[in-house]
């Protein structure tokens, strides 16, 4: 989408660390970095709130449109190549994808019940990944969670006070981790993750 | 680097001790150049050098030597370091030596030599305790005389520069932790960490083994150091064990939560590159080993204080650890074994050792025969009640000692020595077990306060727990962690006790003063002696905590670790009781110094608080937008134009053309900040109808209403605007301020009061960026801006709701005003915030559409007579704010019962007004008070305050504000005075409808 | 009973000190007394005394659980002003700040009441008016009080944060040069000794366990050291006050919450006034004795433990290193926590309760220390009056209920928004 | 550090949370039924217990649940936690 008739640039989403980064490696360099970070942007993020335990008929519909259930656990998620359950609440969800489709109307058209609700949220919060071999020792400095890699294990998430910022914080694998942070707090958590690391050496992406 | 011609280490051992004689340091010591090796500490390093005098007392300035080997040491403090990076008190004694390391003496002035201060020790008997609350009471009062006293007291100096330092805080988990590296925790450590528990071990030292690193115990038939080599060597190789070395634990919180301090650069010059130079670790362990060790206690005789009088075990420390010689010619006096072991130890060490003066008759007939052999003399049953000397000890008076202790003989035999090496016994180090809750109890056995009943899950093992033999050390490490993993659900594995050489003890006789004229120090810091405890017992301070407050006994650098003992006991003696009924002060964290940098970690400067930005920010940032704090977020002020400095004149300029530009033509400012709750669910409008003072059941899907909340005992709490969006959709706004408070609220409600009403909210303030454009032209610019939307005002008329689009983006548009203008509040997905506020101020270009900020904005709710901030003060009811007409009486609501109280419904509430200055001109001050006549006598009755002042309405062209006063809108008409005695202006002004502008409402509609 | 002096002082000096009386006495309790007064922290004492003192009344009794002045009398940070806004407040803790200033003199015990200056920063346009309003009817009500700007804060203080790097900049200030601080357990000892010297019975190590009641009052006070007659009773418990109310089954409108504060090493003089930060909870001193003394927020949470934790003296810290970035490599020596006895409305209880001769002194939340002898002295009118003082009328029990609550700053009836 | 166990995500540091306070006051279930006595009574008074007390945390940083917490004001032990609807004082008694 270009805007011709007013001479602005294309119209992109840009999110909170936009022009705000400066990409290359920074810190102890002594050896390779042990953290690197990178923003995933842009995302659609929808959240579902169900009124009591979620319906058959609801598991059924999100199963069939993302191949996989809800997550009935706390502190879990499930994942495929493109989708990202997480649990975030008792009977609630975010459901985080790459921006490639309307997926809030999406979870709109087939979720019927009245008593979901449905909230977009995909410009709400920002994603800092953090991977490498220091990730864990990274994310200790922050938050209070046990992120021994026998105990918070990959697809785990914890919703949780990061650098004194509410966070959400999810294993992705073995040292890749995806932080979800109020998108006016962003620039600030970067900064904090950066300080942090500095340490360990880091490569920003 | 100093040559070798240049050092001058002449109380260096020529072998031995866990020094590297190849890695030579240069230091100085006030000013003086020295030399060390590496491995040693600063105390040891002078010691090696020959110096003895390293400060001065804080009351008598008396000179003081090195006193300790270890973190209990009173006396050895040092300034450390230079310019911003002083560290001030420190303790020579845990100072590991680095290179171009400097060091001053402190508390002495000229110089430690020449101390002018002195002079108080003359006059002792005056500075005796309780000195200061028995004088300069009258004129011209305390502070007068503080001034003077205040610079004598105190100790380090300090600049406060900034630190050049960063500093960190970690987290940290396990199974089992483990305090302590000494032979308990390091057998702790390896029974657990062989079941494969999760064990932390954490040791204030960079060497771990403890007293064993300079004992000379064997273990098993071999010297200890080769114990803790292969104790070290398997539990590295275990994954399971983690070792933290130079990291003290200096609190035990609730939860089994410990805290400590990771030394990470401070043996070194400067940190590293991207180092910090401390980190404060947070521990959360299931079970705690508390093998913390004991601290020995000095003995209480005339003159014990001089320098070249030292802890028998730090001696032993000095000798064998550094290699140092901490005298020549050593008297060794003891209540307890370990002054035969010194001895022995000293006498191997190249030092002539005179004797062993014990104050216990009976003679373990072991060490009978190996003193013989020495050539050391043993004098038991006798006493040290005097030493010589000034800046160093020369000698000592030896006398025998009743058996009761209470006297000695009238004749005393003089032995000259440098060295005198003293043990009183030990005391378990019980501070963390306290810090958890316990209460530790007093032990005749070893004449020691040791631990009592667990109150959380710590276990105090080893010395710290009262097992003071090697063995039993070892013992207790071994059963403490074979119980703790099995506790734990691990399986024990088999881990034999080992042997060591120990001989029979023979058991310590409590001496707690020897009898004898002269300064007998308990707490040798502070100079707290036995005569000033006597006299606090004499006036009644018999409590331990009114001793310690009355007298300053263990309120130290030290906190009393080498003297809290020693004086509550001299206390029990006096008072006639024993030790366990007069009981002990309460241990509080921390248990060293800890330095505030760590505790700050890197939240300091900017970072203090999070910066919350929104997604308009880098707009404003380009645009010569001054922010302004609000809560976390950074809002714009005022926008200065090109070349405009950021003066109070430009500010004022700034203002009045940013609210005459939107009420000329049009504005628009970001209000991304406000909270924003999405309401879903089938009891909406009922769950809106209990938290909102007004009704919400007939709201028609696409309006929105102003709401108004207000706190259980109904003084107002928030306001805002809410729109229904469908049947059972709404979104609410918030103040700024109360954005997270409101939601909080609102979920309390949910949660705990109507669990049962179908309602989920949830917070979408950063979904959303929002702007409201204001002004007449503000629909022409917005229909320029939407993508061919209908905004007539039939499709959107005042407090209507629309969801449109603005070239291709979603918009939810409210028409809605602040301003009091015709004015739309535009909502976008944030990323396209930035987007659209550039369209619509390209659009808006041939209107001169102005961006402004809060300051006008404030100005133009001030003449609309909105109440914000300065009238939402937590003390006002909707009654007071002219709101009432916003209280249903058809329904419940929160906050509704307790409006009728009588007060509330007194007619000397304050109400809300308007004020114009009578002269048209004067400036009327927030937090002005009004009064009725500004020369009354004091106390003046005051009628109410400016609550929200605007120098200049740029509409009205004069000042305004609004005030909260007696009568309220009755008295309009009226004048009265405001006035700001702190800024010497009194002001008549008139009382005036809140509404200064446009009160019929017409410009809502353009 | 010997009066402190210089002279006394040098005098006792050539006798080796062996001359000095006991500073009270340690009586065993007597069967019945006029009043009791149970606490004996500085308001308990204080009310003792002037109760003897102002009210000529004899009989009288201070009960004491642990140790005199061993509650928040001896844990809090010394801070003595009355720089409040409401006149409920401003009035009463004027007339304390004015008994503050003769009290060395009247007690004959240097309580070192020490008017350096309290400094209130202002770290935004918000506070800078609320300061404003709250300095001007200082000012109106007779209080001293004066407004800096930024220029005359750093020409006062130059070792605050005045950088651009500081966080929050620091826009002013609202100075009360009568402000100051003292020394906090010499307050409990002058009273006691003063009290003592009018024959009150201070007795120590005296728990008490109950009550017995008959009618509307209370008859007997039972301790750990026996039961006591009374005829009027007098609660100065602080922070215990829940607790010691329980045993009448009366609940109060109080929170028991736990207030740290920590102090550093000894340094030689470099912080010469009380300054509190605007931008967090955070304030500091410099003690006599050279120790820095800080304070900030109550832990939140209810509590009777006279211990916190770690988070909020991180977060004092944290607030203190934005105020004062110099503080960074100092050492804190020690830290400990008061209870504090939160009220609804973040102001004092003193007055009539409704139990006939029971009087209530609770409620204090940050303020007991310098309310010390305007608490005693209107505590003690309160009690040989049956009815409050004109400086005390407002702070009554019955505010909350008639919707008359003193909220200083705005918080409500939640205890630790105060 | 206080941790309790949220029930939902499990043990935390108290920090995650924000305090709320006495969990024993209900609010009048019919207000307009309520007396004066019972409204004062509610929102100023407070049992204040030396020991045992019953209190509402939220899960601020977590989850957003209130959670009822059973904790010891003396030593800050945690005994129990629980959802809002949970009586946690009874169950306490109970199985003491």
């Amino acid at each position: 989408m270009v805007d011709k008739d007013c001479n602005l640039p294309q119209i992109k989403r840009l999110s909170a660390l936009d022009g705000q980064i400066e990409s290359g490696r920074f810190g102890n360099l002594k050896t390779e970095p042990g953290i690197l970070i990178k923003e995933n942007h842009p995302l659609s993020i929808v959240q579902l709130e169900t009124r009591k335990p979620p319906t058959k008929d609801f598991l059924k519909v999100i199963k069939n449109l993302f191949e996989f259930d809800v997550p009935l656990s706390p502190n879990t998620s499930n994942v495929s190549d493109k989708t990202h359950i997480i649990w975030t609440g008792p009977n609630r969800w975010i459901i985080v994808e790459p921006e490639t489709r309307d997926l809030t109307s999406l979870v709109k058209s087939q979720v019927k019940e009245t008593t979901v609700a449905i909230v977009d949220l995909s410009h709400a919060r920002s994603s800092i990944e953090i991977d490498g071999v220091m990730t864990r020792e990274l994310l200790l400095k922050g938050a209070a969670i046990d992120f021994h890699p026998e105990v918070f294990l990959v697809k785990h998430c914890v919703q949780t006070t990061f650098f004194n910022l509410s966070a959400l914080i999810c294993c992705l694998d073995e040292n890749r981790f995806n932080i979800f942070i109020a998108r006016g707090f962003a620039l600030d958590l970067w900064q904090k993750v950066q300080e942090a690391a500095e340490e360990f050496g880091y490569e920003t992406l | 680097m100093l040559s070798t011609k240049n050092n001058q280490q002449t109380k260096r051992l020529s072998s031995g001790g866990l020094i590297d004689r190849s890695k030579p340091i240069t230091f100085k010591f006030d000013g003086k150049p020295l030399m060390g090796y590496d491995g040693d500490t600063l105390a040891s390093a002078l010691l090696a050098n020959n110096i003895k005098l390293v400060g001065r007392s804080f009351k008598y300035h008396r000179p003081r030597g090195i006193y300790t080997a270890g973190t209990e040491e009173p006396n050895a403090l040092v300034a450390l370091r230079s310019n911003a990076r002083t560290e001030p008190n420190t303790r020579a004694t845990n100072i590991e030596l680095f290179d171009g390391l400097e060091a001053k003496s402190q508390n002495r002035w000229p110089n430690l030599f020449l101390d002018f201060m002195q002079i108080n020790n003359l006059a002792g008997p005056l500075f005796t305790a309780g000195f200061y609350y028995k004088t300069f009471m009258g004129m011209p009062g305390w502070h007068f005389y503080e001034h003077f006293i205040r610079k004598a007291a105190g100790m380090g100096s300090t600049e406060l520069e900034r630190d050049p330092d960063a500093y960190d805080k970690k987290n940290a988990f396990c199974d089992i932790l483990i305090i302590g590296g000494g032979p308990t925790g390091l057998s702790a450590a390896l029974t657990a960490g062989r079941s494969g528990a999760r064990v932390l071990i954490i040791d204030s030292s960079k060497l771990l083994g403890g007293q064993l690193l300079w004992e000379l115990d064997q273990i098993d038939s071999k010297p200890a150091l080769q114990w803790i080599e292969s104790t070290l060597e398997e539990l590295k190789e275990m994954k399971n064990v983690t070792i933290a070395r130079r990291t003290t634990a200096f609190g035990y919180y609730d939860s089994n939560v410990v805290n400590a301090i990771e030394s990470v650069s401070d043996h070194l010059p400067t940190p590293e590159p991207h180092t910090v130079r401390q980190r404060l670790w947070q521990i959360r362990a299931q079970k705690v080993i508390i093998a913390t060790g004991a601290t020995e206690r000095p003995l209480v005789f005339s003159n014990n204080d001089r320098p070249g009088i030292m802890l028998a075990s730090a001696t032993r420390r000095y000798v064998n650890q550094f290699a140092v010689k901490p005298g020549n010619r050593a008297v060794i006096f003891a209540n307890n074994d370990d002054g035969y072991k010194t001895a022995v130890n000293l006498a191997e060490k190249d030092i002539n050792v005179r004797a062993v003066v014990d104050s216990r008759t009976h003679v373990n007939q072991f060490w009978k025969t190996k003193l013989e052999k020495l050539g050391v003399e043993i004098i038991p049953g006798s006493a040290v009640i005097n030493t010589h000397g000034h800046f160093g000890l020369t000698g000592i008076d030896v006398a025998s000692l009743s058996a009761d202790q209470k006297s000695t003989s009238s004749q005393s035999t003089f032995m000259s020595a440098d060295l005198l090496a003293i043990s009183g016994g030990w005391s378990p180090n019980v501070h963390l077990y306290c810090h958890a809750g316990g209460r530790p109890q007093y032990e005749a056995s070893v004449a020691a306060f040791i631990p009592g009943v667990r109150s959380q899950s710590e276990y105090p093992a080893g010395a710290s727990n009262g097992a003071f033999s090697l063995i039993d050390c070892v013992t207790e490490g071994i059963n403490c962690g074979n119980q703790l993993v099995t506790e734990l659900g691990f399986s024990k594995t088999g881990f034999s006790i080992p042997q060591t050489d120990e001989p029979t003890v023979t058991p310590i006789k409590a001496l707690w003063r020897i009898p004898g004229k002269g300064k007998k120090f308990v707490d040798i810091q502070d100079d707290v002696t036995e005569s000033d405890i006597k006299l606090a017992h004499q006036e009644g301070y018999i409590s331990v905590e009114h001793l310690k407050r009355y007298t300053t006994l263990g309120m130290g650098t030290d906190q009393g670790k080498t003297s809290n003992m020693n004086g509550h006991a001299i206390m029990a003696e006096e008072r006639g009781e024993d030790i366990e009924t007069v009981g002990t002060t309460m241990f509080r964290p921390p248990y060293i110094p800890i330095a505030m940098g760590p505790l700050a970690g890197r939240d300091i400067g900017q970072s203090y608080s999070a910066k919350r930005k929104s997604a308009i920010h880098n707009w404003h940032h380009e645009n010569g937008a001054i922010f302004v704090d609000a809560g976390q977020w950074l809002r714009p002020q005022y926008y200065l134009k090109n070349g405009e400095a950021n003066t109070t004149e430009n500010m004022d300029v700034a203002i009045t053309r940013e609210v005459q530009g939107t009420r000329g033509s049009v504005g628009i400012v970001d209000v991304s900040t406000l909270g924003k709750i999405d309401i879903q669910g089938a009891d909406s409008s009922e769950f809106l109808n209990r938290i909102y003072t007004n009704g919400w059941t007939k709201l028609a899907i696409g309006k929105a209403r102003y709401g108004l909340m207000l706190r259980e005992d109904g003084i107002v709490f928030d306001d805002g605007t809410t729109s229904r969006l469908s049947e059972d959709h709404y979104f609410m706004t918030t103040t700024t301020s109360n954005a997270a408070s409101v939601l909080s609220h609102m979920e309390y409600c949910l949660q705990v009061h109507w669990p049962d009403l179908d309602v989920k909210i949830s917070s979408v303030t950063e979904q959303w960026a929002a702007m409201a454009i204001a002004g007449p032209k503000s629909r022409d610019v917005l229909q320029k801006s939407t993508d061919e939307e209908d905004l007539s005002d039939e499709a959107l008329p005042f407090m209507g709701v629309n969801q449109i689009s603005i070239n291709g983006i979603p918009a939810l548009i409210f028409r809605i005003s602040f301003s009091g203008e015709l004015a739309y509040e535009v909502n976008v997905p944030a990323d396209y915030g930035e987007y659209v506020w550039r369209r619509i101020m390209e659009k808006g270009k041939t209107d001169n559409i102005t961006p402004y900020g809060t300051e006008a904005m404030a100005i133009m709710r001030i003449e609309k007579g909105h109440v914000a901030g300065g009238e939402l003060d937590g003390r006002t009811t909707p009654d007071d704010l002219g709101l009432n007409k916003l209280i249903s009486s058809k329904k419940e609501f929160i906050g509704r019962r307790l409006l009728k109280r009588e007060g509330f419904l007194d007619p000397k509430r304050p109400k809300l007004v308007g004020l114009i200055p009578i002269d048209g001109k004067s400036r009327i001050r927030t937090g002005s008070i009004l009064v009725k006549d500004p020369n009354a006598s004091l106390p003046m009755p005051k009628l109410g305050h400016v609550s929200s002042g605007a120098y200049l309405s740029p509409t009205l062209k004069h000042p305004i504000s609004l005030g909260l006063i007696t009568g309220g809108t009755d008295r309009i008409g009226e004048t009265v005075w405001a006035t700001s005695p702190l800024h010497g202006e009194t002001n008549e002004v008139k009382i005036v409808d809140p509404v200064f502008y446009d009160k019929q409402g017409e410009r809502l509609n353009g | 009973m010997s009066k402190y002096s210089v002279l006394g002082l040098i005098k006792n000096a050539f006798n080796d000190n062996k001359n000095w009386e006991r500073a009270w006495r340690d009586p065993e309790p007597k069967k019945h007394y006029d009043v009791i007064i149970i606490g004996a922290g500085g308001h308990g004492l204080a009310s003792a005394f002037y109760l003897a003192k102002n009210h000529g009344i004899k009989n009288i009794a201070v009960l004491e659980k642990g140790y005199l002045g061993g509650g928040n009398t001896g844990r809090n940070t010394t801070i003595v002003r009355s720089n409040y806004m409401l006149d409920e407040n401003a009035l009463f803790y004027e007339k304390s700040l004015k008994l503050w200033e003769q009290l060395s003199h009247e007690l004959n015990f240097n309580v070192m009441f020490s008017q350096r200056g309290v400094l209130n920063l202002a770290n935004s346009d918000s506070q800078m008016d609320a300061i404003t309003r709250r300095g001007n009817t200082m000012r109106l009500n007779g209080i001293d009080a004066e407004l800096l700007d930024r220029r005359q804060v750093k020409k006062m203080i130059p070792y605050l944060d005045f950088s651009k790097t500081a966080r929050f900049q620091i826009k002013g200030g609202l100075l009360q040069r009568r402000g100051g601080t003292a020394r906090h357990d010499a307050v409990a000892w002058g009273f006691a000794r003063g009290a003592d010297q009018l024959g009150v019975d201070i007795i120590q190590n005296c728990e008490v366990t109950g009550f017995k009641t008959k009618g509307n009052n209370i008859e007997i006070v039972e301790t750990s050291r026996g039961p006591i007659g009374c005829g009027k009773v007098g609660f100065a418990v602080a922070g215990s006050t829940g607790h010691l109310a329980s045993k009448l089954g009366m609940k109060l409108p109080i929170e028991s919450h736990v207030l740290q504060a920590f102090v550093s090493e000894p340094l030689k003089p470099i912080i010469d006034h009380v300054v509190t930060f605007g931008a967090g909870h955070f304030y500091i001193s410099q003690s006599d004795k050279g120790g820095l003394v800080f304070g900030g927020d109550i832990d939140m949470y209810n509590s009777y433990a006279q211990k916190g934790n770690l988070p909020l003296i991180e977060d004092v810290v944290t607030a203190g290193l934005a105020m004062i970035p110099g503080l960074s490599r100092l050492r804190i020596v020690r830290h400990w926590g008061g209870i504090m006895d939160m009220s609804m409305d973040g102001s004092p209880i003193i007055g009539k309760s409704p139990i006939d001769n029971l009087y209530l002194n609770c409620g204090w939340c940050y303020g007991g220390f310098k309310a010390t002898p305007g608490s005693g002295w209107v505590f003690a009118h309160t009690i040989a009056n049956d009815a409050p003082h004109e400086l005390n009328a407002g702070l009554n029990f019955d505010r909350f209920r008639v919707g008359r609550s003193v909220d200083e700053n705005g918080g409500g009836p939640v205890p630790n928004r105060h | 550090m206080i941790r309790i166990k949220c029930p939902y995500c499990g043990l935390r540091d108290h920090s995650e949370f924000n305090y709320i306070g006495d969990a024993t006051k209900i609010r009048p279930v019919s207000p307009e039924l309520a007396n004066d006595e019972e409204w004062f009574d509610y929102i100023y008074i407070r049992d204040n217990p030396r020991g045992v007390h019953q209190e509402y945390w939220q899960h601020i940083t977590g989850c957003r649940s209130y959670v009822k917490v059973l904790r010891d004001t003396v030593t800050h032990e945690v005994l129990k936690t629980g959802l809002p609807s949970d009586d946690l004082l009874f169950s306490y008694e109970a199985e003491k």
